[in-house]
């Protein structure tokens, strides 16, 4: 697993970055369409209108009757999608917002998550979640759920952070037989840029090493893999320090051996999710890393989340309540001080 | 019709339930009988065992599933009332209430997306208190939105656990929903079996006719505890008295003697038969293994690849 | 009445809306003026700067959110449509469409239990979109079994964000709900000013007078885009130009003037008043101090000492 | 915070352990009625039924009106707690089992947790949920969802592990202006015993120390802690290890300063939790004990937890799927001999 972060945000664009992570997205969705007559897509205005962000746009229109609007009724959305998948089919339902999400809450963790088990018959349905904060988006459009459906036994849940694994683990979820949260972040859509589609090989389940290291290990997802490869970035530049990212791709399953193969190299952890503090991705991952690679840390671990209150609306507020390459920076330092 | 009998006996000497059907024999019957196996989708709830008998379950599930057998579908990971085979269209419910609404109509849709919804049914029960659950009203909504066929027998029996319907309802009648939500209604007295027969009949094939979501409500009332922990003493004895207080099967017998549909001599015939099935049924699933904890796989993904440890 | 059209053309007026009101103001005026702010409980949805105002906001208040000032209630951690006044009886909504049904219902019940419901309403506004909610359907059944003096508002605006009603519900109209929930229904053309004002008058005051919950539903068209990112290209053009399609504001004020309760100069000189106190109110909030992330508690606890590391 | 275990669990029960755990939320509930207006309950089956468990039985004869059942609609349920908590009331919401609550989802989290910081308003209401395994009840009426709810901003959430605690923290949570999520253990209902209620003046946000011990710290919390104690108790007499039991009463808020009080006694934590195993309790204890007591530690810190699959209904799987005092046992006895 070689370095691999040949993306980009806003403003470092070149001329090649062409395609964006949603269009990714909506690539892949096309793909599935046209390959797999399985495939269809349920959720509030994803037909004529494309989405709330467009991410289906033209899909209507390509594959008459296979994009549904759906009523605004997120968990007839998810049991619907339930009942799809057990007659067959690979339904992909878009949630407006992750935040939304929450009425889905009980057929999710409940109903599809616990089928496998309970019968041996599995429900490959793929749940699109629209995830993560933006500027002014406020507590109910904001939020990072990948922690509480991750708790629950029987779900895949994936977190995105490049073009090239939004398109590769889009189209993996929706082959694989399991339930699978697909949390795409919404700061990534338009901003984040590559060259093409084309990812690296890995699969869901595996980590990447985004940026070698030696001095301490960033462990991050999503959209902040980004932040995570900015502060690295600023870090060699202003004192030489050689901070290696691994990006989680999925948090669960979760693949600590590549993290802890890391900390081997660098000793040294931080753990950085933009979700709520009290438990989740940063605690889990933490704490598999204690229970197994105690021998291998030179410092005490570390986490960085965001705070313990509901993500503010107001752009001042919200740059201050999740982490960022300033306060990843921050850690860091701390971190290496030890 | 030998089949709903069938069924309907069967269900009334079922052993060892928790949640037991009584008082709810004839609707359900009615209903398993009036759905296609291997063609329709159906998903009972907990008091459904005629259901499940009619729709072709064998008695074996049943009897797994309460001795907590390690063989059949649940394996001992899930029991009792929770049974299914989903893959033959038989859904497996989860205890919340409702849940199965919107995954009927999934089903349905998928069919409908496969070219294969011709002549198709997806069918439910729910009782009055399961209408005041959102899942319900999303569920039913959305299937009326798809003009999907899916049939809702709503078993409004007068009581939810111990909740009475003035505690769970302000309308008149459940069937006064049917029209808010776009879909046929149909009423039927529960204890009546040949009304039950008639109306869940007709309402199963309005809705494979192409008539879309059909909402039946059977008056009845729950001649049982909640559970078999619970003996209902807040079931006024002026109800227990009142017509739904009767018992459906003695009702059903009485009516297929007088119609001369069956003499008493092969109902009794019937009923020998059924306790002997169930019989054999419960002696089997008893010498079978229970599931055993050192064997269990312990393992929630059907994706052998994506086990933790696995890469 | 004054309050009522100095609350419609304040509305019609307020600037810097991101969801707006437009084509609805006529409802959401007429409600917001028939309930009595200090007593009665409202939880405004997203489009009802008019019911607000004629509840009695403050045009502060709406400046401030929308201008992310640090004062005001919400200071800059909820925004704009989210804002409200809790502790008076102006709910602060979610986003989560529905959720405020059961709140304003566990408002009166609060009342109830207090002795203080005599003559007491509370009131919500949801759109066609939002009835689809399983919150919807919980909230409302269960304020009809209480027989809370609720009044639920129904804007039949014809679109769900883009989603037309034939994909939102399946019954021929939205009233015919509420006989499911035993509730009583009226219609009104929610472009008719003086209908609204009548209509949703008098269910107002039925539920005032101890008539139980009330649903109006008000047939309308949304005028703009579902938010001002949103051009309401699907909105087709029949539509716009059918009788729906009409201004509210320009309705009401010809029925104002024919019926000579207003001249047009006092209408002019209202809307007036009204942009004048809008732009002092913006004015006021845009020298306003913004939130400071240094200042700021990040606190979620309302009990101090639960704070972590307070013990 | 001295030792504190009087209690005893089915079949040591002692003659004067007269009041059960349920007994102690009952009266918690009628102390409650009788001495605060505001109270009133609303749920499932808790008028004239007295409530599926029968925690509330009696208490709608006593307290007319007051005492309300609801519809089987956990979303308005939570929903009208919040409104009512708005206009002055202390609701307590009965859940008629804590799976169920997965319904409520939404109003908790979303409405209830964000409201005091987005508006300044609290919303002191209390939602009671039967939690919890017992054999053969499933994966629908098992779930420990402490977890979930602990990960939002905004809520409280408590787990209390004995008779006394049981009453005391629920009379001190209708009495918190924020909205607590109240876990009762449903194996403890009725057989854990006690003399009395009179608890040890602990409040809501302090962990207890149940058995003293120099050799190691389990950290548990609900049933897990009889569990641990029972797991000291054998090693003790097995081998001679003293185990010290940390009960930590609520883990929202967490505290971690009587967890790393204990480590620095004993060099070695175990965490325990019947949840399941990503994330959730002990994975938020183990990373808080890294980050600040990592110098404290001579081994690797555990933690043992409920296995990744829905909660089993047989209960020879059930007894296998959640941790218990022999898997404690063994999970030390690796501990200690690191
Ligand atoms: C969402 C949800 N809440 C609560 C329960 C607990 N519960 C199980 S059965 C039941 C009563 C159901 O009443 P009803 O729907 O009338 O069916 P009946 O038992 O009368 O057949 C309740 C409250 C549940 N299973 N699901
Ligand atoms: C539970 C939930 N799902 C999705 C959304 C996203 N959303 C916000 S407004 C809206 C459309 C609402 O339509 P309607 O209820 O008809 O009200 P209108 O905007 O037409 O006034 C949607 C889907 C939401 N706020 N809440
Ligand atoms: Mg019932
Ligand atoms: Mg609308």
């Amino acid at each position: 697993m070689a370095g691999f972060c040949d993306e980009t945000i806003d403003g470092r664009s070149e001329l090649n970055m062409s395609v964006t992570y949603i269009d990714a997205i909506h690539q892949a969705m096309e793909d599935l369409l046209r390959d797999d007559p399985r495939v269809f897509l349920y959720g509030q205005d994803i037909s004529t209108f494309g989405g709330a962000f467009k991410a289906t746009k033209g899909l209507s229109e390509m594959f008459p009757g296979r994009v549904l609007d759906s009523p605004i009724s997120e968990d007839a959305m998810a049991g619907m999608a339930v009942g799809a998948a057990l007659e067959g089919m690979r339904p992909i339902v878009e949630m407006q917002f992750a935040d939304f999400s929450s009425i889905a809450f009980n057929q999710i963790v409940n109903h599809a998550a616990t089928h496998f088990y309970r019968t041996g018959v599995a429900v490959p349905l793929t749940m699109r979640l629209p995830s993560g904060g933006t500027a002014g988006s406020g507590p109910f459009h904001s939020q990072s759920m990948e922690s509480i459906y991750a708790h629950y036994p029987g779900v895949v849940v994936v977190t995105p952070a490049t073009v090239a694994d939004a398109y590769t683990m889009l189209v993996e979820a929706v082959n694989i037989d399991d339930p699978v949260i697909y949390c795409e972040h919404k700061f990534l859509y338009r901003w984040l840029k590559a060259k093409d589609f084309h990812g690296d090989g890995l699969s869901i389940g595996q980590a990447r090493i985004t940026r070698m290291g030696c001095h301490a290990t960033v462990v991050a997802y999503s959209a902040m893999v980004h932040e995570a490869v900015k502060a690295a970035e600023r870090l060699q530049k202003e004192s030489g320090w050689e901070i290696e990212v691994v990006d989680l791709r999925s948090v669960k399953p979760l693949d600590i051996d590549t993290v802890l193969a890391s900390v081997a190299r660098t000793g040294r952890i931080l753990a950085v999710g933009e979700a709520f503090p009290w438990g989740g991705v940063t605690a889990e991952v933490i704490s598999r890393v204690v229970a197994d690679g105690f021998h291998l840390l030179d410092a005490p671990p570390m986490r960085l989340n965001a705070r313990d209150t509901p993500v503010p609306y107001h752009p001042r507020l919200w740059a201050s309540h999740r982490p960022t390459s300033e306060s990843i920076c921050d850690s860091l330092k701390k971190l290496l001080s030890y | 019709m030998e089949n709903k009998l069938s069924s309907l006996y069967k269900a009334g000497k079922i052993v060892g339930g928790v949640y037991l059907g009584r008082g709810q024999e004839a609707v359900s019957a009615a209903l398993g009988t009036a759905l296609i196996p291997g063609r329709d989708i159906f998903a009972p709830l907990i008091r459904d065992q005629a259901g499940r008998t009619g729709f072709g379950e064998d008695l074996l599930d049943c009897a797994r599933a309460y001795l907590g057998s390690a063989l059949g579908p649940m394996r001992g990971r899930d029991g009792n009332i929770h049974r299914g085979r989903p893959a033959e269209g038989m859904l497996a419910m989860i205890s919340h209430l409702g849940a199965a609404v919107s995954a009927v109509a999934g089903g349905l849709l998928a069919r409908r997306l496969q070219g294969k919804l011709a002549g198709v049914v997806g069918a439910t029960c729910i009782g009055d208190g399961a209408t005041s659950t959102g899942a319900f009203h999303e569920g039913l909504n959305a299937a009326a939105v798809e003009k999907l066929p899916l049939v809702v027998i709503v078993a409004d029996n007068q009581f939810a656990y111990s909740t009475p319907v003035t505690r769970q309802y302000a309308c008149a009648d459940l069937l006064d929903r049917a029209v808010g939500y776009g879909v046929k209604g149909h009423a039927v007295d529960g204890t009546d079996f040949l009304a039950c027969a008639k109306v869940i009949g007709d309402a199963v094939r309005d809705a494979r006719d192409g008539g879309g979501p059909q909402m039946v409500v059977a008056r009845l009332l729950r001649l049982c505890g909640h559970g078999e922990h619970d003996d209902a003493f807040y079931v006024p004895d002026l109800v227990k008295a009142g017509h739904y207080g009767r018992d459906c099967l003695a009702v059903a017998e009485q009516q297929l003697v007088e119609a001369g549909i069956m003499s008493l001599q092969e109902i009794e015939a019937f009923r020998v038969q059924a306790a002997e099935e169930v019989q054999a049924a419960v002696a089997k699933a008893q010498q079978e293994p229970l599931p055993d904890p050192f064997q269990e796989e312990w393992q929630a993904f059907a994706t052998k690849r994506l086990m933790e440890g696995a890469n």
